[in-house]
């Protein structure tokens, strides 16, 4: 049996870290002299208060699905992809080749094209790596922060040389044609009150379905079951008749073809062009998201809105408060993963020896209960066992 | 109350925004009055700041940074009422004021500078990332050397692909290093934060820097040869006494408006020399008469000066 | 009785981990210059005990008491400090670091290594040679045998000059030769005085070397007796609490048609010839079992007709058609195909995924079983589930829980989950390693008989072991392994454990 | 090319090459104790920031320096807990002490010296200068030793040297010492340690804050010699560059050193030759800066091959499961 229910394990421990982490940001907010509960009330509000912060909040977590699923389809594999910077870079490069080159008739075809040619272009960056990996044993770590310098070398190249609009000093492309501009949320939900401007756009459904789809890969499908069992022992996984090559190549290309697509969220679905560093650290997050969310696609997407949220009601912040600076909303972030992610047993150890211990007084007071057949003894005998507390 | 915003590279980064704050400041000082800003933390903000602005009624909204451009163009038209200005972009909407500096203009005097206080006969360039507008600088201020010297020699290097380009003074400081062993004895700087790395060597060395933007003369006194002024502050102190009263439009600043200059001040008038003084002031003239055409490389992507 | 205070004195020992109550009011005590066996079935407990006894774990309750005074234990030091040395089930070295470092690691004397290491160096020598422990003190403990490694760990507590010695499962993976070398040792350091522990599930080597033995069941001790005064029979009831069949009755095999032609085999591994032309046959119905002494080439045997490694040349053909040894067919999943199960020799890192539940396990390698499909992309967990609980059910495997992770059964347990996997599949050839390592005596009873079974069933099997009685109990043909080769083949009533040692050791009877 | 160049460019090289070598070496000490390390960038960032504004306050680079080592050592210990303690997981742990850095420092500054998040430029005492070697001078004319001497071993800041012979003292304390063969031996199986009676979460801590101080050292050498004054995120990767040349060097001192020279060799390369012309071909900018990259790919595809890590590392060490 579990030391613990699944919902204290799932909602009670991590809610508690996070409460931990803005308590010390107050600390912080404090110490450059502003409100912290004041702050507070700003970032949730600014979150989540309305539609304008809901279009914000999930148009960030689009973003961190995408890399979040990356990393953890490659955590399952026991492969750690550094390199979804890069890969997300190249996904960009797809979406802005297709929605440039082809004229499209309809947002839905190209937004279906977009998907594809950012992955097949994520992918591919991820390929060498991948490769070198399976092949020769190259470190996947430094493989893929080096391709992270490449990509970025390779972008800056093309924007400024290939892509650039003649007589425009931008490095970016042209604006995409109206035709592939994708729905926004003010479209497919306006009565939800997202306006015009909101930045969530349909891809957040393309997002959604990535999660769907990891899911179902990875406990449901054969593949799924072989990276796992691969990433658990390789040894384990010969003996089964796995080929560790292909598994090492399939897991790297899946979740290098998930980072570029996010491309079709931050490109396609809101800037719209290709701009120079488009990715902007998401595919960092992504690692924190993936390692907190526990490689499952649930706790990716939760960890990805928590991203979200930290993204928008950072933004308002500071622009509520002068006072604080963009490096002040970093902070907060910081303790948010540095809590929820790497300190959690010092919230979850106590819980455990809480629980256990309530658990034990349950099956003392179901023993004692035992004789004169009374079925709810032990749950009498819990609220008892708390009130000891 | 009037607005500004600040490009990704951050309000103190020591040049170009930095100078739009410091306009702000100059004004809000002169008139006692408040501006709202905002520094972005990514791309995807750029119109969530400006819709912020202009929805919280801020009038007029200055914006420094060519990236803005396609953003502006979206936006504008959906806030008829308010007036923007746009630095380093050009964006053809009837509520929108464009800004754009001749910093090949500028750049050229700062070369011919450089080139004259040279002995070596080789001078040195740093910027941040290869982009058009950073190249734009280059090029002009190889002109203007080549000018006042034409067997100089241009040493001109990129710091970087990723943003760390703007924030690296220690590879800054590295490529400056590697110009000077290769004889440079000026080096020009236009790479953000990465500068004070160049210009930290630069001094080390014994040589002379360059500043960019806003006047950068004071960080090294004695060995910083000049700095080229791209007066941002001036444009956004013009723009926030304006106030609503903008007129849209193009406003190309050049030398002749003195939109770009060279800076002379107590740190390093004993370095340049009348004669020097003298050349400078003709060439600058004979830019405004469209005696000199100093090419611009926006125009075809190509520079007529070979750089190395 | 002596009156002298017992070496050992444990008093109402407790100890869990998390839910699960591994020791419950544990109370022994064991006299000085004695044996003192403990066995008991697989989770009973016996390695927690033990494991507080040496610091490792802290008892939740319970006291100790060494040579008659009361010795708080908290950690592992202070076990040391009491003179207490422990060679652990699994064994505790550093793979890659050589003997000598492995030895002193912890009992360096100085904050130099030379010194230590020079010291250390002599001292083995002069251990090694006065126990018959030869070890070289400069090899890497990765390339030692595990009958080496086992050396080192009683080297590194000789070093530390224990008095009281425990050794946890010591000859689960030692030859019947280098079982009786470590018994004699034991033997000697009783006579020096020392004060010894072990634990086995080999009733034999209780028999054999104990002076008393206790028995552990579900977490509590449930008898100690002086070992003159029982018997293994006995002791197996007291363990399983029912009555064992210790000796495997079958009938004689009725051998049908050749299923398995294996002709001059070659596999060469890291550059070293493990196997050098292996040729044999197995026929429908019986047994051949492969005795040799472990790192003869049995391993490869296994993985290359397994199919986890590719050979370097010769023919093996399945019902008469010829397999592919190095292609792309030459996997797993084919050799599966072609039904031939494994029953590998480690199941723990070969058998079995660890983190995966028991249901997982069980269609582990066979994940592309139709039936464990339910459409073209998904798998049927449902399905293996249900078929799990059914295997489970059979196999007796407990707890019968499909949802727990293979790591929380007891070893006995884990293999009976990799024996119901690939017995179920009723292969025409089974590949079995070392399937009763580490399993207690109801365990093993209960593997054995499921092997016989298939074979009356008349399938081929090919058995693996370093267990003689093993090997003699249940093969119809035994053919001996040394260097790579095939030393000759036996019958089982044809022959006895000194020819087959002399054939291990690589003599054959001319030759002796 | 001719002779100077090269001088030029292999004492570019040993600049570039130092604050790598020094995080690589820390990255070193804490993951053969098995503890993985990605958070050597915040480390040195803190650090960087620490020394400069302690140095600008007290005028002395020594007091930077201490700054610079105790700001890092704290990010260690937190690194520590989070890890050892609470076992937590260390990849985590590392990005949110990245995070933490690059965020924390600029505050910090900010709201001390109010210049954007950056510190007053450093002058004088408050800098470590580049030191002349006995002599250098002197032989400077001697052909070929000479200038080898003079403009490459001698004229760098004493950091340089320190960083150098933290190499040969890092292989002894690993492999001539008690405390070497334990630290290796928790990094491979703790468990065994434990057992042998030593405390795993005691040589760990140790481990980690052994890597604090050299990340504080590669700060501050950053920040108060190589430039003078902090500059937001002015660590620019090189953290994670140093964290492949440590599995490029496969956790061994020797190699490490090797490694990161040769990171600053590609680096040094890369900036020197940045314009090169074929023909009337120019080779664009952006393929010279990328060229270290592609080519330490190369390199490790080619001759450096498969690297294991210590084989507990990573894991947290739990007794009862
Ligand atoms: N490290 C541990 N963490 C959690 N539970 C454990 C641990 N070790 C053992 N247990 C539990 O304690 C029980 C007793 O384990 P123990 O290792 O003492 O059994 P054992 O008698 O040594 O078994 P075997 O004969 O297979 O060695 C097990 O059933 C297991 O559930
Ligand atoms: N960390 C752990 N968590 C849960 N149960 C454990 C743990 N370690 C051991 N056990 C359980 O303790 C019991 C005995 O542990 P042990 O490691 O001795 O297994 P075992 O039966 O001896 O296997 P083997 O014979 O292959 O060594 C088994 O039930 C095992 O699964
Ligand atoms: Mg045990
Ligand atoms: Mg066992």
């Amino acid at each position: 049996m579990d030391k613990m229910p699944k919902w204290a394990d799932v909602i009670l421990i991590p809610l508690i870290s996070v409460i931990l982490a803005l308590l010390v940001s107050g600390l912080v907010v404090i110490f450059i002299g502003e409100s912290p509960i004041e702050a507070m009330q700003i970032m949730v509000r600014g979150a989540f208060g309305n539609a304008y912060g809901w279009g914000y909040t999930l148009f960030y977590t689009t973003n961190f699905i995408f890399t979040g699923l990356a990393v953890a389809v490659a955590f399952h594999a026991k492969m750690f992809n550094i390199g979804g910077e890069g890969q997300a870079a190249l996904g960009g490069l797809g979406v802005a080749i297709i929605c440039l080159t082809i004229p499209w008739p309809h947002w839905s075809v190209a937004l279906l094209a977009a998907v594809i040619g950012s992955a097949v272009l994520g992918a591919a960056w991820a390929a060498i790596p991948a490769y070198l990996q399976a092949k020769r044993g190259s470190h996947i770590v430094i493989t893929t922060i080096m391709f992270n310098f490449i990509a970025s070398a390779l972008l800056v190249y093309l924007l400024v040389n290939v892509f650039r609009v003649p007589g425009s000093m931008a490095p970016e492309t042209a604006r995409f044609p109206e035709a592939v501009h994708l729905p926004n949320a003010s479209q497919f939900a306006g009565f939800l009150g997202f306006r015009p401007s909101t930045p969530l756009n349909v891809s957040f459904f393309v997002a959604l379905l990535a999660c769907v789809f990891v899911w179902l890969l990875i406990w449901r499908t054969r593949l799924g079951y072989e990276i796992r069992a691969f990433g658990h022992s390789e040894t384990a996984a010969v003996y089964a008749g796995i080929h560790p090559v292909k598994i090492v190549m399939i897991s790297m290309l899946i979740s290098g073809g998930l980072a570029g697509m996010m491309a079709t969220n931050s490109v396609m679905g809101e800037a719209e062009r290709l701009v120079i560093d488009n990715v902007q650290g998401a595919g960092f997050v992504g690692i924190a998201v993936a390692l907190m969310g526990r490689s499952h696609p649930v706790g990716v997407f939760l960890a990805a809105l928590l991203f979200g949220a930290l993204y928008q009601g950072g933004a308002e912040l500071e622009f509520e408060m002068p006072a604080v600076s963009r490096e002040m909303i970093v902070v907060i972030q910081a303790l948010v993963i540095l809590f929820t992610g790497a300190l959690d047993n010092m919230v979850r150890m106590p819980m455990e020896a809480f629980f256990l211990a309530r658990h034990r007084r349950q099956e003392a007071a179901a023993a004692a209960a035992a004789p004169n057949p009374k079925p709810d003894a032990a749950h009498t005998g819990a609220p008892a066992a708390q009130r000891e507390e | 109350e009037p607005a500004l915003v600040f490009d990704l590279g951050g309000k103190f980064d020591r040049s170009f925004n930095e100078a739009a704050f410091n306009g702000a400041e100059m004004w809000a000082e002169e008139t006692g009055e408040t501006y709202r800003e905002i520094e972005l933390q990514n791309d995807a903000q750029r119109e969530q700041a400006l819709r912020r602005l202009a929805e919280a009624g801020s009038n007029p909204i200055v914006m420094a940074g060519f990236a803005f451009g396609s953003t502006l163009d979206v936006i504008a038209p959906e806030y008829p009422d308010t007036s923007f200005v746009i630095i380093d972009a050009e964006v053809d909407q009837p509520n929108v004021q464009s800004i754009i500096f001749q910093e090949h203009e500028g750049s050229y005097l700062v070369g011919m500078l450089a080139a004259m206080a040279s002995e070596s006969g080789t001078v040195g360039f740093v910027g941040g990332m290869d982009i058009p507008l950073i190249s734009r600088f280059a090029c002009g201020y190889a002109q203007g050397a080549v000018a006042a010297n034409p067997d100089a020699t241009v040493l001109a290097n990129m710091t970087g692909t990723t943003p760390a380009a703007w924030n690296d003074p220690v590879r800054g400081g590295e490529l400056a290093r590697g110009q000077i062993e290769r004889g440079a004895d000026v080096i020009y700087a236009a790479a953000g934060g990465t500068g004070i790395g160049v210009l930290q060597a630069a001094a080390d060395a014994g040589v002379f820097g360059i500043g960019v933007d806003s006047n950068q003369n004071y960080l090294h006194p004695g060995s910083m040869l000049t700095s080229m002024l791209k007066r941002v502050d001036v444009a956004v102190y013009n723009a926030f006494t304006a106030g609503e009263e903008i007129e849209p439009g193009l406003m190309v600043l050049g030398l002749a408006e003195e939109g770009v200059g060279y800076a002379l001040d107590e740190y390093n008038e004993e370095l340049i020399t009348e004669e020097m003084m003298a050349a400078v002031d003709e060439a600058r003239a004979a830019i405004i008469a469209g005696e000199i055409e100093v090419h611009d490389i926006y125009e075809d992507s190509t520079c007529p000066v070979q750089m190395q | 009785m002596t009156n002298t205070p017992p070496a050992i004195e444990l008093r109402g020992i407790s100890k869990a981990f998390g839910p699960v109550q591994a020791n419950k009011d544990i109370s022994i005590s064991v006299q000085p210059g004695t044996i003192h066996g403990i066995v008991g079935e697989n989770g009973a407990g016996k390695s927690t005990l033990m494991s507080i006894l040496y610091g490792f774990y802290k008892a939740d309750k319970g006291e100790i008491c060494i040579n008659g005074q009361l010795t708080p234990i908290p950690d592992s030091q202070a076990a040391i400090r009491a003179g207490i040395g422990m060679v652990h089930q699994h064994f505790k070295l550093v793979e890659n670091f050589t003997v000598v470092e492995n030895v002193i690691l912890g009992a360096e004397d100085g904050a130099m290594l030379q010194p230590s290491i020079s010291k250390a160096r002599k001292l083995l020598t002069d251990l090694a040679a006065e126990y018959g422990l030869e070890v070289n003190p400069d090899t890497r403990i990765e390339d030692l045998s595990v009958g080496h490694q086992q050396r080192v760990e009683i080297l590194k507590q000789l070093y530390r000059q224990a008095e009281i010695l425990i050794l946890d499962e010591p000859t689960g993976v030692l030859t019947p030769a280098e079982a009786d070398q470590l018994f004699r040792i034991l033997e000697r350091l009783k006579e020096e005085g020392k004060t010894i522990i072990l634990i086995t599930h080999k009733l034999r080597e209780i028999m054999e070397v104990t002076d008393t033995v206790s028995v552990m069941r579900r977490g509590q001790m449930t008898a100690t007796v002086k070992t003159s005064d029982t018997s293994p029979a006995e002791l197996a009831e007291l363990m399983v609490g029912r009555k064992v069949l210790l000796r495997v009755d079958k009938a004689p095999a009725k051998p049908g048609k050749t299923v398995l032609e294996v002709d001059n085999l070659r596999v060469r591994d890291h550059g070293v010839d493990k196997l050098k032309g292996i040729s044999f046959q197995i026929r429908a119905g019986e047994i051949l079992g492969i005795a040799g002494v472990a790192g003869n080439g049995q391993s490869e045997l296994l993985e290359v007709l397994g199919g986890m490694i590719p050979a370097q040349g010769g023919t093996v053909r399945m019902n008469g058609d010829e397999i592919d040894l190095t292609g792309a067919k030459s996997d797993g999943q084919s050799r599966r195909a072609r039904g031939i199960a494994h029953v590998p020799e480690d199941r723990q890192s070969e058998g079995l995924i660890m983190p995966y539940e028991a249901w997982e396990n069980m269609a582990f390698g066979y994940h592309h079983d139709p039936a464990y499909q339910a459409n073209r992309f998904l798998m049927n967990n449902a399905a293996i589930k249900a078929d799990t609980a059914k295997k489970m059910e059979r196999y007796d495997v407990r707890p019968r829980n499909p949802r727990l992770p293979a790591r929380n059964f007891s070893g006995g347990n884990q293999q009976k989950i990799v024996v119901a996997r690939e017995m179920e599949r009723n292969p025409d050839l089974l590949l079995v390693g070392q399937p009763t390592r580490g399993v207690d005596i109801g365990a093993i009873e209960f593997i054995h008989r499921q092997i016989i079974a298939l074979r009356d069933q008349g399938k081929a099997i090919l058995l693996v072991s370093v267990e003689l009685d093993e090997i003699m109990g249940l093969s119809d043909r035994i053919a001996v392994m040394f260097d790579g080769k095939i030393m000759g083949e036996r019958l089982p009533d044809q022959t006895d454990e000194n020819e087959l040692g002399l054939m291990m050791a690589g003599m054959t009877k001319g030759a002796a | 090319m001719d002779f100077l160049t090269i001088l030029q460019i292999l004492d570019s090289t040993v600049r570039l090459a130092t604050p790598l070598l020094l995080a690589c070496l820390a990255g070193l000490f804490s993951e053969r104790s098995g503890i993985f390390d990605i958070g050597l960038e915040g480390k040195m960032l803190a650090a960087a920031f620490a020394s400069a504004s302690i140095a600008f306050v007290t005028g002395s680079a020594w007091a930077g320096l201490a700054a610079g080592i105790g700001a890092s050592m704290i990010l260690a210990l937190l690194h520590g807990v989070a890890s050892i303690t609470f076992r937590g997981n260390q990849l985590i742990s590392g990005v949110a002490i990245n995070f933490l850095a690059a965020g924390l420092s600029v505050v910090i500054a900010q709201t001390a010296f109010r210049q954007g998040g950056r510190t007053p430029a450093l002058t004088g005492n408050a800098r470590f200068t580049e030191i002349t070697l006995p002599f250098a001078d002197a032989v400077a004319d001697v052909p070929v030793i000479g200038p080898i001497y003079a403009n490459l071993i001698s004229g760098h800041s004493i950091l340089v040297y320190v960083a150098l012979l933290i190499v040969p003292l890092t292989w002894w304390v690993l492999f001539r010492t008690r405390f070497g063969l334990r630290l290796r031996a928790v990094g491979e199986n703790p468990a065994a340690v434990d057992t042998a009676g030593i405390s795993v979460v005691g040589l760990r801590y140790a481990a980690v804050l052994i890597c604090g101080v050299l990340c504080g050292i590669a700060g501050a050498y950053l920040a108060t010699s190589l430039s003078a004054g902090f500059v937001k995120d002015m660590s620019a990767g090189r953290g994670f560059i140093a964290l492949a040349a440590l599995i490029f060097s496969k956790w061994r001192p020797w190699y490490a050193l090797m490694a990161c020279l040769l990171f600053g060799l590609l680096d040094a390369v890369g900036n020197r030759y940045q314009n090169i012309q074929l023909g009337d071909f120019v080779i664009p900018v952006q393929f010279m800066q990328a060229l270290p990259y592609i080519l330490t790919v190369i390199i490790l595809a080619g001759f450096v091959g498969r690297a294991i890590p210590p084989r507990a590392g990573g894991e947290p060490y739990v007794k009862e499961r």
